[in-house]
C-alpha cells in the first residue's frame, strides 16, 4: 500500500493516542477511587459532591467536555493560581484530563459496585483481628476491589482508547489527527481512515489480551464457576 | 475572557433545532440498531460457526474502531469510489449527510447492544427454558415467549445505557455537515467566538436530552419489574417493545 | 526574547498544509517565519482546528494567526489584524461543463460547500439568504463533497481553489462566473491590547516587502503576485 | 398394574455418558396406566439423567422411549445422538409432564400466565379456554387466590404447586417428577406432597424421583432402586422396604430411614 | 474455674436493639481463665447478636465489656451509641480471637497469608517470626501442607481451621466462636470440632455458640441457654443437659437431641 511517506507519521499518532490513553486512564482511576469513596463515604457533603460529579459527566458529550476543558481550563487556571499571568493548558493535558474527568465519572460507579460487592465478612474479620479500617480498606478491600472491578474498568479503558480520537479536535497530533494530515495531503481518503480504523482495532485486540491476562492475575486464588 | 450569560439565554431556541435533530437521529438509528442487534446476538450463539464468526468480527470491528473513524469511512471514504457514486441504489442515500450518519450510528449501536443482548440471553436459566421444552414449546416458541422477553428485562438497563451512550455519540454528527445540537453551536461558536457559553448552553441541553431517557428507561423498567407486587397493567401487553 | 507562537490550520494547501513528518508548510508559515527572521524574535508555529483557531488566541493558546485569515468587520470585533500580507477574491468552483445562474435566484434548489467560520460562508449568508449552504470543518472536506457530487458548487479563496484545481483531484472542475468579491484582505490576526507585537509585525512586513524576501516567497508558490 | 393394562410408558435400554462418564449404563422401564413409580438412590446414581433422558432434555446415547406405542425417533451422529423429527419429539414431550426440583417458573409471567402459556401456544386452546382450565387446576392445588401474582411472590411451596399445575395443564399421560421437595423448607414439604398424593389417589402415572422414603413407600405401586446407572433392585415398596435383597439397598435405606 | 481466678472477659449488662426490634435485652456474663461457655438457644433469640457486641462488630446500645479489666469507652451520640477510641478498640480486639460461621478468610491471600498478615500489621511482628508461628499453628490445626493454597482451593472444614489459625495467631485471651460448623457438611463438622475440643483441652478461655448439644456437652465448663435476648438458664452442662429447669429449655433441648 501506498503511504505516500505518511507511514512513520501514522505511527506516531499511534504512540500519542496510547499516551492520551494511558494518562486519562491513570488520572481517571485516581478520580474513580476518590469519587466512590466520596459516595460510600459517612460525610453527607461528599457523597452530594461526587453524585454531581457523577450525574454531570456521564450526561455530557465527551466531545463537549473536550472542547470546554481545553476554552475553559486556561482561563479559570489563569483567574485562579495565575495571580496576573497566563497559565496555559497544552493541548495533551486538555485533551487528557477532559477524557479521565468523564472516564473518573464511570470509573467511580464501577468501583462503588465493586467495594460494595465485597462480603462484609472480610472487613469484619480484620476488624476482629484489631486491624485499622485503613488497613483493611487497602490490604483486604482493594485487592479485592481490582478484581471485581477489572471487567469494568476494562470496558471503559476500551471506550476511552475510542474516545481519544475527539482530542484531535483540539490540535493533538493522536492518530486521528494524522490520518485526517495524510488524507489532506494525499487526497486518499479511503486508505487512511481504513487504516486508521486498523490501527484501533490492533489496539483494542492488543488492550483486551492484557485485560484478560490482568483479570486472571486478579482472580488468582478465586475459583471459577 | 469574560462569561457571557446573555449569550447563552440567545442562543438556546436556535439550539433547540438543532437538539431536535439530534433526537431524529437517535430515535431512528435507535430502531434500526436494535433491528440488526437481536438477529446479530442470535447469531452469536448460533450453533454454525460460520455465523458465530461473521457476527464476532462485525461486533468486534464495530466495538474496536472509534465511531468518528466509521462516520468518515462511511461518509468520506466510500464516496471516493466511483461504483459507489455511480450505483443507482447506493448512491441517493449514501450522498445524504442524514443517512450517513443513520447508517453510522445504527451499525455502531447495533455491535453494543448485539453484545448485551446476547450476555443476557446466556444469562437467562437454562431451567426455564427447559421448562418450556418440556411442555412441548417449539424453539421459535420459547424464544419468542421466553428467552427472549426474559433477556431483554434483564439487558435493559445496560441497553439505557447503551442508548445514552449514542446520544452522546451523535454529537459527532455534526463532523459531517449535520446541524444536530453540536453542529448548531459550532456554527454559533464560529459567529460568536464565545465557545465556553456555547457548548455550556448545549452541555445543558444533552442533559435535559438524557435525563429525559433516563427517566423514561426507569418508567419502563418500573412497569416490568418481576419483583413488584401486584402488576398494575395485565402482563401479556408487557412483552418487548 | 520571548518566544511568539504562531498559530495555523495546516488544511489549507498551499497556504497551510502539514507535510509527512508532520511539519506545518505553506505560504502562511513562510510569511510568518520571514516576519519572525525580520523581528529578530524565535518563532514555534502550532497547528490548530480551524473552528477553535480564534477561541484558541483569545485563550491564549498562540499569540498570533497566520493562516489566510481574511480581515472582518465581525472578527475586528474579537481580535485585531495587522496590516494585510495578502489579497484574496472569493469565487464558485463547479464540475467542468456545468452552468449556473450564480444569483441568488439562480442558486436556489442548489447546494454550495464552504468552510464553516470563513468570509465564504458569511458572504453566502450575507449575499444569498435561502440558498442552502453547508459547512465544513475543513476546505479539503467541503472539496471531497464537490468532487462525490453531494455538493453543486463550492465557494472558495480562488488561490487555494487555484491549487486545487491544478492537482488531481481538481481535474474536472474549473471556476465559475467572475469573482464574487475581490476585496478579501488577507492579515495576521493578534489579541487585541497586544498592540506592541502589532506593530512590530507591520514594521517588519514592510521591511519584506521592501527588501525582496516577501517577492521571492510569492514566486514560491504563484506565478503572479498576491499581494 | 396388571399385565392386561397397555403399557404407557415404555423406556428401553437407556444409556447416557457424559464424556468419560458413563452414567446409565442401560435402563429399562415400564409404567402402565395408573402406575405410581418411586425412583430411589444415592447422589450421582443417575436418576435425574435418566428422567431427562426420557423426555429428551438429555438425548440418550442408545435406547428407545415409547409412549403409548410410539417411539421417539433418535439417529446418532458424528457428535452424538440426535432426534430426527423435532415435531414428533415436542409431540411426545406434550403428553409427558416435568417437574422440577427448582420449578423453573417463568418469572416474567404471573401463575395464571405460566399455566395457560403451555396450552394455548402448543395445543392452540384459546385464552378463555385455557385461563378456565387452568383456574380449576390452580384450585385443585390450592393456590387459585395467587393466580395474578408473579412466582417471585410466593413461597417455594406454592411456586411448586404452580409447578405441578403448569404440567397438568397439558392434560400428560405421564408426570415425571424429579425431587419436587427437595428444594423446600421442611415446613412447605408437606404441601407438595399432599397434592402429588392426591395426583396419586386419582390415578394418575406418575413417575418420581425422591428421596422421602416415607412418601415413596405410601404414593408408589414401584419402586426403583439405582445404584451407579443400573438397577440395582426394584419391586413394590413392601419389599423393598421391609425386605431388601441387594446389601446396597439395605445400606442406602440404613442411613435415609430414621 | 474457681472463684479467685480473674475475670478475663466480663460483660455486663447489654442491650441492643436493631430498629424498634430489641434483640438483646440485657445480658451479663464473665468468663475466667481456661472457662469453655457454650451459647445454645433457638434460632433469633440473639446469639450471634451478643458475641458481635462483644467485639463491638456491633456497637452495643448500653452495657460494658470488660477485657482483664479493661473497659471499652462508649459514647451515646444522636444516632445511637459509638466507640469513642477507636485505638483502644484495635487493641481490644486483638486480645479476642473471632471465628465466623462462614470462615471469611481472605481469597486474595494464601492461608499463611490470611494468619500472618494480622500479627504483622497489628503487632508489628516480622514476616519471618509471623511465619514461624503460623507454620506451627497450622500444623497444630492440621493443614500446614495447604498453606501455599488460596481458601477457595480448600474444603470448607479445612478452610474453617485457617480462620482458627488465622484468630489463634494473635494469641488471644478468648476466642468467640459463631457456629463455626454450621456452614459445613456433615462429614467436614468432625475435623472442626475436634480442633476446637484440643484448644478447649488446652485451656484456652472460649465463648462457642453452637448448635452441636454432643459437643457442648462433652467441652463446656458452662452452658448459658438465650432466649429472646435473655438468659433463660445457665449452669454446668451436667445440669442444663440432664436437668433442666426452664420449660423453655426443655423444649429446645427435645427438639434438639435426638
Ligand atoms: N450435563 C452433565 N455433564 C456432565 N456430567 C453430568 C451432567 N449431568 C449429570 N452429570 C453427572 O452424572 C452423574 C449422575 O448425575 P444425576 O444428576 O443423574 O444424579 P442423581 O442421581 O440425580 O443425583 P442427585 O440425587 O444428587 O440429584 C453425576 O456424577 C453427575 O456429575
Ligand atoms: N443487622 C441487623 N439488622 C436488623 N436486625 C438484625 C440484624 N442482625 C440481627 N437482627 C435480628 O436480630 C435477631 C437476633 O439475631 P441473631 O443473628 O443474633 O440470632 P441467632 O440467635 O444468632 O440466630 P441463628 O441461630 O439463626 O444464627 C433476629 O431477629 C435478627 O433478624
Ligand atoms: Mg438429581
Ligand atoms: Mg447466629
Amino acid at each position: 500500500m501506498d503511504l505516500h511517506g505518511f507511514g512513520p507519521l501514522l505511527l506516531e499518532g499511534v504512540l500519542v493516542t496510547v499516551e492520551v490513553a494511558v494518562t486519562a486512564c491513570a488520572v481517571g482511576l485516581m478520580l474513580g477511587l476518590a469519587g466512590a469513596v466520596a459516595k460510600l463515604s459517612e460525610v453527607a457533603a461528599l457523597r452530594w459532591l461526587a453524585e454531581v460529579y457523577t450525574t454531570l459527566f456521564r450526561g455530557l458529550p465527551e466531545f463537549l467536555v473536550v472542547l470546554i476543558v481545553y476554552f475553559a481550563g486556561a482561563a479559570v487556571l489563569t483567574a485562579t493560581i495565575g495571580g496576573g499571568t497566563y497559565v496555559d493548558v497544552p493541548p495533551f493535558i486538555a485533551g487528557s484530563l477532559a477524557l479521565a474527568t468523564t472516564f473518573g465519572a464511570y470509573a467511580t460507579e464501577v468501583f462503588r459496585g465493586a467495594i460494595q460487592a465485597i462480603p462484609q465478612g472480610h472487613v469484619e474479620a480484620g476488624l476482629a483481628l484489631g486491624l485499622s479500617r485503613r488497613k483493611i480498606f487497602w490490604r483486604l478491600v482493594m485487592p479485592q476491589v481490582m478484581r471485581y472491578a477489572l471487567p469494568g474498568l476494562g470496558n471503559l479503558f476500551l471506550v476511552l482508547l475510542k474516545d481519544t480520537a475527539l482530542v484531535s479536535m483540539i490540535g493533538v497530533s493522536d492518530l486521528m489527527r494524522q490520518a485526517d494530515i495524510a488524507r489532506g495531503a494525499t487526497r486518499d481518503t479511503f486508505t487512511f481512515y481504513a487504516i486508521a480504523a486498523v490501527m484501533y482495532l490492533t489496539l483494542t485486540a492488543i488492550t483486551t489480551a492484557v485485560l484478560a491476562r490482568l483479570e486472571q492475575r486478579a482472580n488468582r486464588g478465586v475459583r471459577r464457576a | 475572557m469574560d462569561f457571557s450569560v446573555d449569550l447563552i439565554w440567545r442562543s438556546l431556541p436556535k439550539l433547540l433545532s438543532g437538539a431536535g435533530l439530534t433526537a431524529e437521529l437517535i430515535a431512528l438509528s435507535g430502531v434500526i440498531g436494535f433491528c440488526i442487534a437481536l438477529p446479530m446476538a442470535v447469531a452469536r450463539t448460533a450453533r454454525s460457526r460460520l455465523l458465530r464468526w461473521l457476527s464476532g468480527g462485525y461486533i468486534f470491528f464495530f466495538r474496536g474502531t472509534p465511531l468518528l473513524v466509521q462516520i468518515f469511512l462511511i461518509y468520506y471514504g466510500l464516496s471516493g469510489f466511483a461504483w459507489v457514486r455511480e450505483n443507482e441504489l447506493l448512491w441517493p442515500i449514501l450522498r445524504e449527510a442524514y443517512w450517513c450518519a443513520i447508517i453510522a450510528f445504527s451499525l455502531n449501536t447495533s455491535a453494543y447492544s448485539a453484545e448485551i443482548f446476547r450476555g443476557s440471553m446466556q444469562a437467562v436459566p437454562v431451567g426455564e427454558i427447559e421448562a418450556g421444552r418440556a411442555l412441548g414449546l417449539s424453539r421459535w416458541q420459547i424464544f419468542r415467549r421466553i428467552l427472549w422477553p426474559r433477556a431483554f428485562r434483564m439487558g435493559l438497563p445496560a441497553y439505557g445505557n447503551e442508548i445514552i451512550f449514542m446520544i452522546k455519540s451523535s454529537a459527532l454528527a455534526s463532523t459531517i455537515t449535520l446541524m444536530d445540537l453540536t453542529g448548531v453551536a459550532r456554527a454559533l461558536v464560529a459567529k460568536t467566538y464565545k465557545p465556553v457559553e456555547v457548548f455550556l448552553a448545549a452541555g445543558v441541553l444533552y442533559l435535559i436530552l438524557i435525563y429525559a431517557l433516563t427517566f423514561a428507561l426507569r418508567v419502563i423498567e418500573k412497569r416490568w419489574d418481576i419483583r413488584r407486587p401486584n402488576p398494575p397493567v395485565r402482563a401479556e401487553d408487557a412483552g418487548p417493545a | 526574547a520571548e518566544k511568539v507562537r504562531l498559530a495555523t490550520e495546516g488544511a489549507f494547501p498551499p497556504f497551510n498544509t502539514i507535510d509527512s513528518a508532520g511539519k506545518p508548510q505553506g505560504f502562511d508559515v513562510d510569511i510568518g517565519l520571514a516576519l519572525c527572521a525580520e523581528m529578530k524574535v524565535e518563532c514555534e508555529v502550532v497547528t490548530q482546528d480551524w473552528d477553535g483557531i480564534i477561541p484558541g488566541l483569545l485563550a491564549k493558546k498562540y499569540d498570533a494567526i497566520i493562516a489566510s485569515m481574511s480581515i472582518t468587520p465581525e472578527r475586528k470585533e474579537a481580535v485585531a489584524f495587522t496590516n494585510p500580507y495578502y489579497s484574496n477574491k472569493l469565487q464558485f468552483v463547479a464540475p467542468k461543463g456545468k452552468d449556473f445562474t450564480l444569483t441568488k435566484d439562480g442558486l436556489k434548489g442548489k447546494t454550495i460547500g464552504a468552510q464553516r467560520s470563513t468570509i465564504s460562508a458569511s458572504w453566502m449568508e450575507e449575499h444569498m439568504p435561502g440558498v442552502e449552504v453547508k459547512l465544513y470543518g475543513t476546505q479539503e472536506e467541503a472539496f471531497l463533497d464537490l468532487a462525490s457530487g453531494r455538493l453543486d458548487l463550492v465557494i472558495n479563496d480562488v488561490y487555494v481553489t487555484y491549487g486545487w484545481l491544478n492537482s488531481d483531484a481538481g481535474k474536472g472542475f474549473e471556476f465559475k462566473g467572475s469573482p464574487v468579491y475581490d476585496d478579501d484582505k488577507i492579515g495576521i490576526a493578534l489579541r487585541k491590547d497586544d498592540t506592541a507585537l502589532r506593530d512590530k509585525m507591520n514594521a517588519a512586513l514592510e521591511a519584506i516587502r521592501k527588501n525582496g524576501t516577501y517577492d521571492k516567497l510569492n514566486a514560491k508558490y504563484f506565478p503572479f503576485s498576491i499581494y | 398394574m396388571t399385565a392386561s393394562t397397555p403399557a404407557t410408558l415404555d423406556v428401553e435400554d437407556i444409556h447416557k455418558s457424559f464424556g468419560g462418564l458413563e452414567v446409565l449404563k442401560g435402563i429399562s422401564l415400564t409404567a402402565r396406566d395408573g402406575d405410581v413409580i418411586s425412583l430411589i438412590g444415592s447422589s450421582g446414581s443417575g436418576k435425574s439423567t435418566f428422567l431427562r433422558c426420557i423426555n429428551f432434555l438429555e438425548t440418550p446415547d442408545r435406547g428407545t422411549v415409547r409412549l403409548s406405542g410410539e417411539a421417539v425417533q433418535v439417529k446418532s451422529g458424528r457428535k452424538g445422538a440426535a432426534v430426527t423429527d423435532e415435531r414428533q419429539l415436542q409431540r411426545l414431550r406434550a403428553k409427558l409432564g416435568f417437574v422440577f426440583q427448582s420449578f423453573n417458573l417463568w418469572p416474567h409471567m404471573t401463575i395464571l400466565q405460566n399455566v395457560i402459556e403451555a396450552p394455548m401456544q402448543v395445543k392452540g386452546l384459546s385464552r378463555a379456554e385455557a385461563t378456565e382450565m387452568a383456574e380449576s387446576l390452580l384450585a385443585k392445588v390450592g393456590i387459585a387466590h395467587k393466580r395474578h401474582e408473579y412466582p417471585s411472590h410466593m413461597s417455594g411451596g406454592q411456586q411448586q404447586r404452580a409447578a405441578i399445575a403448569r404440567a397438568l395443564a397439558m392434560e400428560p399421560q405421564v408426570i415425571l417428577f424429579d425431587e419436587p421437595t427437595s428444594a423446600l423448607d421442611p415446613e412447605l414439604v408437606v404441601e407438595v406432597l399432599g397434592v402429588m398424593r392426591s395426583l396419586a389417589e386419582e390415578g394418575r402415572t406418575m413417575l418420581i424421583v425422591t428421596h422421602e422414603m416415607g412418601f415413596a413407600r405410601d404414593v408408589s405401586s414401584q419402586v426403583v432402586f439405582l445404584h451407579q446407572g443400573r438397577i440395582e433392585e426394584q419391586g413394590a415398596p413392601e419389599q423393598i422396604f421391609k425386605d431388601p435383597t441387594s446389601p446396597r439397598l439395605r445400606q442406602f435405606l440404613a442411613s435415609h430411614l430414621h
